[in-house]
């Protein structure tokens, strides 16, 4: 059976639907095998918290943890600049995802288009239709993840959804380790 | 050649099709001459569209993987594949676009159609259309598009007719097996778009010389705005949708029987603003997120729906709270009795005794039966809002599974807010409902009953607010003012903030209008964004409807008026380019968009857009040459126009010098963009306000606002793409010229010569010559 | 009151739209009186749908759970809930069906308005309308819904201009929010479809008048089909599509050029049957299925497209095989460049020799072009086919992994055919290609890159066919004839084979022609399916053209024309009810629906509907009363309309005793319904026959061929509801009479009293009196 | 990850999908639950065959081994008077199904409507589109089920894509076994 999206209005529709990733392991892996991965931060890591800690500074400590550039959406690079961070790119969602359907674009770092686009922190149904975006159009080139705690069907690949905030923290801790470890 | 011969050669060499447009269009008459594309049809004005597609390619966001549109389907269009009539996922796409644009198109040529045939029903079609003292050039879109100057109400039914007949070549294309190119549809989706704001203007203008609206005035009355405003003690009609058709006649036939002050009438969406136009006693409700919530008060005792934006379930709404339901137009009968000619008495005794609804199509009738049957079910029904103790008491039965969350579009943590609200703390639902859609899928998914909807008659605020009444078109006087500094760029920019309610919270057109209006901007509005302006007080207690003056000038915050009335904005572009800078209108439509794509800094914001119509009001504006910016989930109509500031070519015709010259300039960066949040969209503001022929002076006020955004809200720094819109050093603002001028050296930017006319005539192919652009 | 006065009276109480109307329609011309609706709006004819619909309820496939079509969405539909918009899963599929309804009307509309405006531009307004010697009453479906007779050109405009205003006024109930029912959705889905039939016959009048197609004559000529028809050695134009504006000025061209046996022409789609209709050495490739196949012959030199049902993909296409692509008309320009003022000669060399292709919307342009390039590329280009060696070849390549069965919307075993055609055994793969609809999806898929269609080329049988020329309107003098018989029911019914080719088996048209044909029905065709009817040979060689005679009259097989000639048949069911029953058509469409669904058995057949014309056409005549028969893909459509006999009410008002008879006669059964097979569709098809007003001696010829038809396909019995079609002992056919009266004891049938004079009239709100039904 | 039905004009599209079962056990007991269950049975079981026999001689086998009545759709009829056996209705697809919607039709025996509905040899599309129709329209009374060897995303319970024949035979085989243990 399908898994439903927990946001509702993200159901899929067709043929091809993320696949679910649980472990962090897994997302390790798929980060480890990528040459150039981009994470894609969205203001919605300013809205959540868990903990009393900001999810932004969860996506930072991934990044850190895997080396991964980073592209702040939307008015996030106010807060990253006030958490000493400055962002490798500044675009809005939808302005990086036209940029990286383009297989010869030069990519944030000048080195070449990105072939794993990690989003994280964009309004779930936005986030959903630019994944959709890449999953069409970029397919030949790149493959996305998601690691908010929703399914995104138009990711290559996603998390389950998690009820549990306690779940999520901990899976995003175990990410940045596992990424640590890896590196 | 003698005059006469050429003139003769002229008219031999004129197809019959050609003379007939002419006709249609009283050529004759030379009050401009007839432009290049009088009437154009789908292909006449593909070349700009191609050109425009070119640096605005489309960007496509499926919102499926599949086609459903024929028994060959569904067809799997992922990874390159392609349908069994040979389209592909974004050709597809496109076709949905166009599809949606169309039906948005339509929605408003019918509206426009109802109108001017009820009244030409009423004054024939000989009626003068007189837009007052101010307003001589009374229907720019018409003028521009068609190449006719309507005087009467029988030449609107000319331009509508027009219309008609291109969106049924439109609509053709979109069936099985037709346009195999993605920029093909568009082109063709621009062109409906185009010719929504014809509709659009044919609707308002019919609608003000129809109805007396107010014309060429600034001042227009301050309404109520507010579901706290409305007297519930007294009768009370709601009138919801958008054609003003019957809603009039219910303010006529309360006056007439001096029952204006018995009665209260009030509205939701658009009719709320075109009633409020007829009458300053009428009261606003809110917008569309307001209708399932106002509806289930049962503060209405008559409920009359017109069309569009209605609730679809009304009848069932309707009687779940016992009010009574009329249904005014064919575009949405519910299913009801039509009693159009039914016995006046009869209905009244149907509809007050078995509690039955009717559709009744003839306005007179329908007023009277609402107004009787008003006054006679209002005595009888219980309309108690529900109390801050019983609410507590239902909100007990949340259980906070969870379920209304996934339900909700916007994701809202509705039990949170319940439980908290079963605790006493009324606080968070508060904070809910003024981000609130008004869709009601939480309630209906609740396995608890919990009546989320009724629960909010606790949490939403009754305060009242005013919004200004609609206006109609810009004044005459007030182009020739502000064309100047609007096309030299010393007024900053025109925003419009237009649309419908889909946002992600109701507070951010107000703060965002606020914003802009204090910032010397002309601040103009349509539609439910033009209610909710409203919703938002200063220390003083005063809306931006008070605070701000209602002038088209820097600083002014105008209520423009209903959906329709965004014909006056896109009118308004049109009118700097032919009052101000005296280029003639008539049928040239291409050299218009050109001089507004080049030269009117201005700008839409669509923060909520929703409806089709929101889909071809907006791509009618691309067409013309003004970007728009979308809310998050506007990404849902799958579509915008994004060029890539670095890659593209930004490439003009220097009219002047008759050269090309590489700008390198992104301006306007977008034609259709969605913003993440609104932080987002205030930056993106200014920015799409830039346009190639500022002034030194203008760009620098321009880059001014865009940089103090950009610091307000990324907490410093410079904007990334700052030295693309620094031609020389005169364009930086004096404020900001220490930090600006090291970061320039720095990063080896080097001035250029600004560009004398710009104009992207010259830089494809096109019948209009760089000549037509000099004015 | 003098007749003056009531002349006044009712002048003084017309509105003025009423007035406008009267003016259109020409309403001083006293044909006939006007009747109760001229013109109808979308509420006008709405209380004849309601009827219908109560007993033929809409049956809603829903193809998906989900709405998609505005920001507000998806929305989640299934188990009763309702979108944001407050809409449900059965009314959403009824907007969709409207929808579909929109643009296969608009899709006529257009290609009609198109069509005018040429010969218009050509001939002027005043060119008389003249159908032969035959056909006086020229336009029953202009006349019986708008008022108006068609006298020339210029008048048929009115009409057509009419169903672009009602197209706009259905689309804006399309858009978010409005229409809450299903039924008023269908209401409308059918007012769009009756409008089509009027653009279908606005298009074909036009057509037959401008380019001078055959008419008032029966056996047109007999022409080619079949792709081994064509001459490859020659140059080859193919013309694709709907619309003949170019195909025609191409013989034109060709003959004006001593071309005409130098060059082939010859088409696919309807365009192919309109060509033919103009010069029968055009040829018939084939219906829309053998699209893809034959462009990828490569055969065409030169391939023009205009409009519907055609490939989207036609550029990439003719590239691959190097043909040239001509596209002629704004509905798809696939993104070429637009080369219609571009001189000649550029055009020609840039086609021929950087192989561009280019849309040319000026017919005269297009055709000399199309003539140029097809002579001069034709002697460089290779047209060999593929060889059995080479398929062989090819085949082998192929795994038989099944991956192109799963994405072949018939789930053919493809691998298993070519696997054969790998070890030289071709029949599997002959077999096949009869099945296949030719949708390309197989190919696409196949892991190991196996041409499929190129292997088609061996399987295919290069057989050639005859087909007769489409005729246009069936005549007068043959309404005249027939129509005793057929509403008395001796001759057992019409059966309309009609539209596209997406059907289970090429080769099912041609049987049930023949099976009908044999048993005497008046067969009548169109489109796709009048061609592939020529496809079966009987033992002398005789195609069913050539079996049959073309008269419209018991045992006939008439090739009507394109799909836009549908609009003769539903004409001359109208026909009958004026022609024969002497009923007064003027604006008086429920008077004509309610005969023809009473007393004219006709039955269409849409066996292989896949675009939303067939939607639309089909939808059409439901409304006028006839029954359609759908093939089983169509349940894809979403929608039929259905009866359950034994619940259903099945009372009629009997006109001349005026009383209310409760017949228990489901007849017709159904109006629109899916058959699994064709064994299923030729029972039903004599059951679909059935009329109320069937004499005793009719019905029992119809019942007999429903007993012999049940028997032979269902391996004998009786049909479980012969019960219900037995009046009297009078209307069991002899032959059976033994096997049925046992039959009818047993389950305690008894006699009722046929009606006289069987009407809805009376069993619903109407304006129409009993009195206007007696003739 | 959502089942692609083998099919693929069928894919799923919305939110309710079919609940795969693979084990005639499974089949049973849902059948077994039924107070009134229903076969319908399409031509296509004249069309396909399994080791020589025709698959309709299974699905009939299958309607005696749970006493199931039987509506035969198209002209199944004849083959079925053929091998001797009468159908307890004639009607085409898509009537049973317009019958099926109404809760308060009396059913084949005239003893209630139908509570599972068990489709099996009906085009695949139309078959699937059926199943919408009650998937929508009668959900509130009644389950559907189906015998093919391809997933119907729109019934209620489906076998998954079965690629081998020789599998089928077994399911169906032991779907009867099964069922006649049962009874
Ligand atoms: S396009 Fe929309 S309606 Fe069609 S299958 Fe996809 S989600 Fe469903
Ligand atoms: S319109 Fe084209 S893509 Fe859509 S279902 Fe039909 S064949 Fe497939
Ligand atoms: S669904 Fe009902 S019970 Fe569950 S959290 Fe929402 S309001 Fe509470
Ligand atoms: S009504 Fe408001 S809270 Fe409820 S689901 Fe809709 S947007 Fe969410
Ligand atoms: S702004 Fe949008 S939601 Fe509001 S009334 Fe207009 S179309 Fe409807
Ligand atoms: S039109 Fe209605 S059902 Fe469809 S997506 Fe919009 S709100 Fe949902
Ligand atoms: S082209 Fe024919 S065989 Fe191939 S997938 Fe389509 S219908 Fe099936
Ligand atoms: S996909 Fe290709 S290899 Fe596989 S069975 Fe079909 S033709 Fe053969």
């Amino acid at each position: 059976m399908a898994t439903i999206p927990l946001h509702r209005v993200n159901v899929l529709t067709g043929i091809k639907g993320a696949t679910i990733l649980e472990d962090p392991g897994q997302f390790t892996k798929q980060i480890a095998k990528a040459k150039r991965p981009l994470l894609v931060l969205g203001p919605r890591l300013l809205e959540w918290s868990l903990d009393g800690k900001i999810v932004l500074e969860y996506a930072l400590d991934i990044a850190k943890a895997a080396n991964i550039p980073i592209c702040a959406t939307s008015h996030l690079k106010g807060k990253l600049t006030e958490l000493g961070v400055t962002p490798d790119s500044v675009y809005d969602v939808v302005e990086i995802v036209n940029a990286l359907k383009d297989p010869d674009w030069k990519g944030v770092k000048g080195e070449g288009n990105h072939d794993l686009v990690i989003f994280f922190g964009i309004r779930s149904d936005l986030q959903n239709q630019c994944l959709s975006v890449l999953k069409h159009f970029a397919f030949g080139h790149l493959k996305t993840m998601t690691l908010d705690k929703y399914y995104f069907p138009h990711a290559d690949f996603s998390l389950n959804n998690i009820r549990k905030d306690k779940d999520w923290k901990a899976f995003l801790e175990d990410l940045t380790k596992s990424l640590q470890t890896k590196s | 050649m003698s005059e006469k011969k050429e003139m003769r050669d002229l008219v031999e060499k004129l197809t019959k099709k050609q003379e007939e447009i002419r006709e249609l269009i009283k050529a004759e008459i030379e009050w401009e001459p007839v432009g290049p594309t009088p009437m154009p049809e789908v292909a006449d004005l593909r070349n700009w569209d191609m050109r425009l597609l070119k640096t605005y390619k489309p960007w496509y966001a499926p919102f499926c993987d599949l086609c459903c549109l024929c028994t060959y389907g569904k067809c799997d269009l992922t990874q390159d594949r392609r349908g069994a009539c040979g389209i592909d996922i974004g050709t597809q796409q496109a076709r949905i676009v166009l599809l949606a644009c169309l039906m948005g198109c339509s929605a408003h040529a019918a509206h426009a159609g109802h109108i001017l045939e009820y009244l030409i029903d009423r004054y024939g079609p000989d009626k003068k259309i007189d837009l007052g003292t101010f307003i001589e050039v009374e229907a720019p879109n018409i003028r521009t598009v068609t190449g006719l100057k309507p005087e009467t109400l029988g030449d609107l039914k000319n331009a509508i007719e027009y219309v008609y007949k291109e969106i049924t070549h439109l609509l053709d294309s979109t069936h099985f097996g037709q346009e195999g190119s993605a920029l093909d549809y568009e082109s063709k989706a621009l062109h409906a778009s185009m010719l929504d704001h014809v509709g659009m203007e044919v609707a308002d203008i019919a609608q003000i010389v129809g109805f007396n609206y107010p014309t060429s005035v600034a001042d227009t009355p301050l309404v109520e705005m507010g579901w706290g405003s409305i007297d519930k003690s007294k009768p009370v009609i709601l009138v919801v949708g958008h054609n003003p058709a019957t809603s009039t006649v219910v303010i006529d036939y309360l006056r007439e029987n001096g029952l204006e002050d018995k009665i209260e009438v009030c509205g939701i969406c658009c009719t709320a603003l075109e009633t409020t136009r007829y009458s300053d006693k009428a009261k606003i409700v809110g917008p569309l997120s307001r209708q399932l919530f106002f509806v289930r008060t049962g503060i209405a005792d008559v409920i009359m729906t017109d069309e569009q934006c209605i609730n679809t379930n009304m009848p069932e709404e309707a009687s779940k709270v016992g009010s009574a339901l009329i249904a005014t137009l064919d575009k949405a009968m519910y299913g009801l009795e039509d009693a159009t000619e039914m016995d006046t008495d009869e209905i009244i005794k149907r509809m007050t005794e078995n509690k039955e609804h009717f559709a009744i199509l003839e306005p007179a009738k329908a007023a009277e039966v609402a107004a009787k049957v008003a006054m006679k079910i209002a005595p009888q029904r219980k309309k108690e809002l529900l109390s801050e103790e019983e609410a507590k008491k239902l909100a007990e039965k949340c259980t906070d599974c969870g379920i209304c969350e996934r339900a909700c579009p916007n994701l809202f943590s509705i039990g949170d807010g319940i439980t908290e609200m079963a605790k006493g703390n009324f606080e968070p639902m508060k904070e809910l409902f003024n981000l609130c859609i008004g869709c009601g899928k939480c309630e209906r998914e609740c396995p608890q009953g919990v009546p989320i909807f009724r629960l909010m008659q606790v949490a939403a605020s009754k305060e009242t607010w005013k919004v200004r009444a609609g206006r109609g078109a810009v004044m005459d006087t007030e182009i020739r003012k502000v064309g100047a500094p609007i096309t030299l760029g010393t007024i900053p920019g025109i925003v419009a903030f237009v649309g419908c309610s889909n946002w992600p919270d109701i507070r951010d057109i107000a703060e965002m209008v606020d914003e802009f209006a204090r910032r010397k901007y002309i601040v103009v509005l349509t539609g439910c964004s033009a209610m909710v302006a409203g919703i938002w007080k200063d220390k003083e207690g005063r809306t931006v409807y008070e605070k701000y003056p209602p002038d088209f000038d820097a600083g002014g915050v105008v209520n423009i008026g209903s959906c329709v009335s965004n014909a006056h904005i896109s009118g308004a572009a049109i009118k700097i380019a032919n009052i101000f800078a005296s280029l003639p209108l008539r049928a040239n439509y291409e050299v218009i968009a050109d001089y507004v794509l080049n030269r009117v800094g201005a700008c839409g914001v669509a923060w909520g857009a929703m409806s089709q119509k929101a889909a071809s009001i907006g791509t009618g504006f691309n067409r013309l040459g003004v970007p728009v910016i979308l809310g998050p989930h506007s990404s849902k109509y799958r579509r915008l126009y994004l060029s890539r500031k670095e890659e593209d070519d930004w490439t003009v015709m220097d009219a002047r010098k008759r050269e090309l010259v590489d700008t390198g300039e992104p301006s306007p960066e977008h034609l259709a963009y969605v913003a993440e949040t609104k932080e987002k969209a205030m930056i993106m503001i200014p920015k799409l306000c830039i346009r190639k022929n500022d002034t030194p002076q203008g760009r620098s006020i321009k880059l001014n606002h865009y940089i103090s955004l950009y610091k307000k809200y990324m907490g410093g720094g410079l904007p990334e793409d700052l030295h693309l819109y620094i031609r020389r050093a005169a364009d930086i603002p004096l404020v900001y010229r220490k930090e600006v001028m090291p970061y320039l050296e720095k990063i080896g930017w080097k001035p250029k010569e600004p560009v004398g006319l710009p104009t992207l005539i010259g830089t494809y192919p096109s019948k209009v010559s760089i000549d037509s652009v000099i004015h």
